[in-house]
């Protein structure tokens, strides 16, 4: 007795060149504006894929505006492809109704969706990944060998407490670490916080993004979202990614 | 059509597992296919039999078992079938087709109304056992 | 075969007369600040207990400046009594090094604190809930019938979409909601996407708050936070409360 | 001493159980004490002898099963024993003793490095069976 969608999905991710799993153990601290800014500026230059696997607090769809009819199938599923990110999430089925699972269930419609999705010729993937190191988390290290994490914190101790963690366990795992970005930033906090963390785990400080107020008006609308401040600051990190 | 891509993957894990074991040819393939994701047995029959060509398993018989969907819940213990959630919408079927575990933002215990339920049996597809010729 | 701790966790649970889980489903959006903040303000007129059910991503261990130390163990573990707050978190048992675990392992670990806490005469518990739906949001509603939940969100529409899934579950399950609390509003949000929010699930709309940029600063260190605007908007809030 | 806690989680559960099952006397209570969480049998034993006093479980006797704990790994399949794992620090210990899913935080696959692994026996205590008389 075996699953046949373990060994497809471990395959799928094997081949893959670029994988940037967004991370950061702690909520709120902006991974999915972040991961699905990075696609959109990644796509400008390279065939892009954007994975939601935050399959409780799904967001990028919301970002993307996505479309609401599923996306096509041939000989599997294709994913939607909007503004050059070939995108995949779990919202495309729950009719953006709420998806009670535990983490085993969550196992399962993990396996499920990679078995099926073609990515077909997409040079990187961006993976937005919900907070805590649960089933998701763990999923990931075991399926995913060769990621390229990109972590996001806040200034907050109570973000980089958390993100220490993340680092922690990303290091010892030998994984690949492209560097910390440090979102939200006001004036005022303390600057070397996070500065010292990224050194501490011998990681890449990727830049502050200060925090904007009127962020959140912007979203939901594509072109106003690639019009933001916040777009072109991420934008800019991603030429400098090590990917 | 998304059954074209379960088959693949059910071709290549049971060539993967044939090997594991040092066996030279693949014979049979027995499938289970649970009754929730109502995955199209033609289908993935009609899939695997054009994939299998050129493969280990070229001559091999791909055998269908089908499993049916029950529940349970976490909360009170109650038992149901998939017959019983009575699910008739078709764009919720479809749904559950891709993804079985959304099952959970469509239905509820039918005792206590609890979400926290488990997919006993008959969630998906897997592979219950292969056979094959180690010469 | 069966496990002893199932029974007593229900039951004490079952006999507190106020259990707040303070909930959203979105992460970051200030559960741990606000459930922290309000079991200080409830301490001042009822014996309190706070409860960080986020194993993940432990926060009110910081906020509260808790011992390193373990609680006492007295027929039980007795919670370490903060500025009349009865705290547990398992931030106590991990020497604050990252708790990789599933659900599964989770739902082990939420047993085996509450089956051998003392929390003796409290009044009021408040429970500092991880963001998602998974397991530790099914197990409280399996554990807790008696909750009175307190629900929070940003103005943003990625956390209003998460949380009208946490409300459309409590909703559903004839649970007690307190109310909503927005939370970080900043001067230019839309100003009724939340109350909307709250009306259309027929629950309360508590009150804003506003974005502090310095609140971050003020963590870490008691007095300091009980002397911030932050936490007298949580205790203005919390003498509206129908507990 | 946090044990006086557990032993009271057995009895009122032994007892809720064994009303269930419509017995009017607990007789026998047989307890499997995993050895990851390291519970003392002589501290259970006195407070499970003290607790019974007055109430059907007063002439009942406890049992007690030393289970061995074992751990496998989810990312390479190894699987180790508890003294394998080789923990010396008395504040671990005594960390898991308390809670014994914080063993996350201290220990990793011995093979692999792998912090997802399962603690497959010997976790913590639990009811293995009650025996009793229904007149
Ligand atoms: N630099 C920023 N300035 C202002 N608001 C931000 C910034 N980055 C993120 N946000 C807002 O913070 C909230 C959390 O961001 P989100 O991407 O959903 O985080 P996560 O995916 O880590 O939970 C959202 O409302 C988002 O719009
Ligand atoms: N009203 C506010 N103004 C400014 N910062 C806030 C406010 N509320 C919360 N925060 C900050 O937002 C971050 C997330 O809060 P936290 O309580 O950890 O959220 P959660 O528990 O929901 O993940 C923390 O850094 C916290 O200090
Ligand atoms: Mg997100
Ligand atoms: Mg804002
Ligand atoms: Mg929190
Ligand atoms: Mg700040
Ligand atoms: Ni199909
Ligand atoms: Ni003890
Ligand atoms: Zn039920
Ligand atoms: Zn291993």
């Amino acid at each position: 007795m075996f699953d046949p969608r373990e060994v497809v999905s471990r395959e799928k991710f094997a081949i893959m060149k670029c994988i940037i799993p967004v991370v950061s153990g702690k909520g709120g601290v902006g991974k999915s504006v972040v991961s699905t800014a990075l696609s959109l500026a990644l796509a400008e230059r390279h065939k892009t894929g954007l994975l939601d696997l935050d399959f409780w607090g799904a967001s990028a769809h919301i970002l993307l505006n996505a479309s609401d009819q599923f996306p096509e199938e041939e000989k599997g599923i294709l994913p939607e492809e909007i503004r050059g990110v070939k995108f995949m999430s779990v919202s495309y089925y729950t009719q953006d109704k709420p998806l009670p699972i535990r983490g085993k269930e969550y196992s399962d419609a993990f396996l499920e969706l990679m078995a099926v999705t073609r990515w077909n010729d997409i040079e990187c993937l961006v993976i937005d990944m919900p907070p805590g190191m649960a089933d998701p988390f763990l999923d990931l290290l075991q399926y995913v060998k060769n990621g390229s994490f990109l972590v996001i914190t806040t200034s907050s101790r109570l973000s980089s407490n958390i993100v220490s963690k993340t680092l922690k366990i990303l290091k010892e795992q030998n994984l690949k670490v492209l560097g910390l970005i440090e979102n939200m930033r006001s004036v005022g906090d303390d600057s070397e916080r996070i500065r010292d963390l990224a050194n501490s785990f011998n990681v890449k400080h990727l830049g502050y993004i200060p925090y904007y107020h009127n962020l959140d008006i912007h979203l939901g609308n594509l072109q106003d979202f690639i019009s933001t401040d916040f777009f072109q600051k991420i934008k800019a990190i991603s030429m400098g990614l090590e990917i | 059509m998304h059954e074209w891509s379960l088959a693949e993957a059910v071709l290549k894990s049971s060539i993967k597992e044939a090997k594991k074991r040092n066996l030279k040819k693949l014979l049979e393939v027995k499938i289970v296919l649970g009754e929730l994701q109502a995955i199209e047995e033609e289908i993935v029959k009609f899939s695997l039999d054009s994939l299998k060509k050129g493969t280990m398993a070229e001559e091999a018989t791909f055998v269908f078992i089908n499993e049916k969907a029950t529940f349970k819940c976490r909360n009170c213990q109650n038992e149901w079938t998939l017959k019983e959630a009575n699910i008739n919408e078709e764009s919720i079927k479809e749904s559950i087709h891709f993804v079985p575990e959304v099952v959970h933002s469509f239905i509820r215990c039918t005792r206590c109304g609890s979400p926290d339920f488990e997919v006993v049996e008959g969630r998906g597809i897997y592979i219950d056992e292969i056979t094959g010729e180690d010469l």
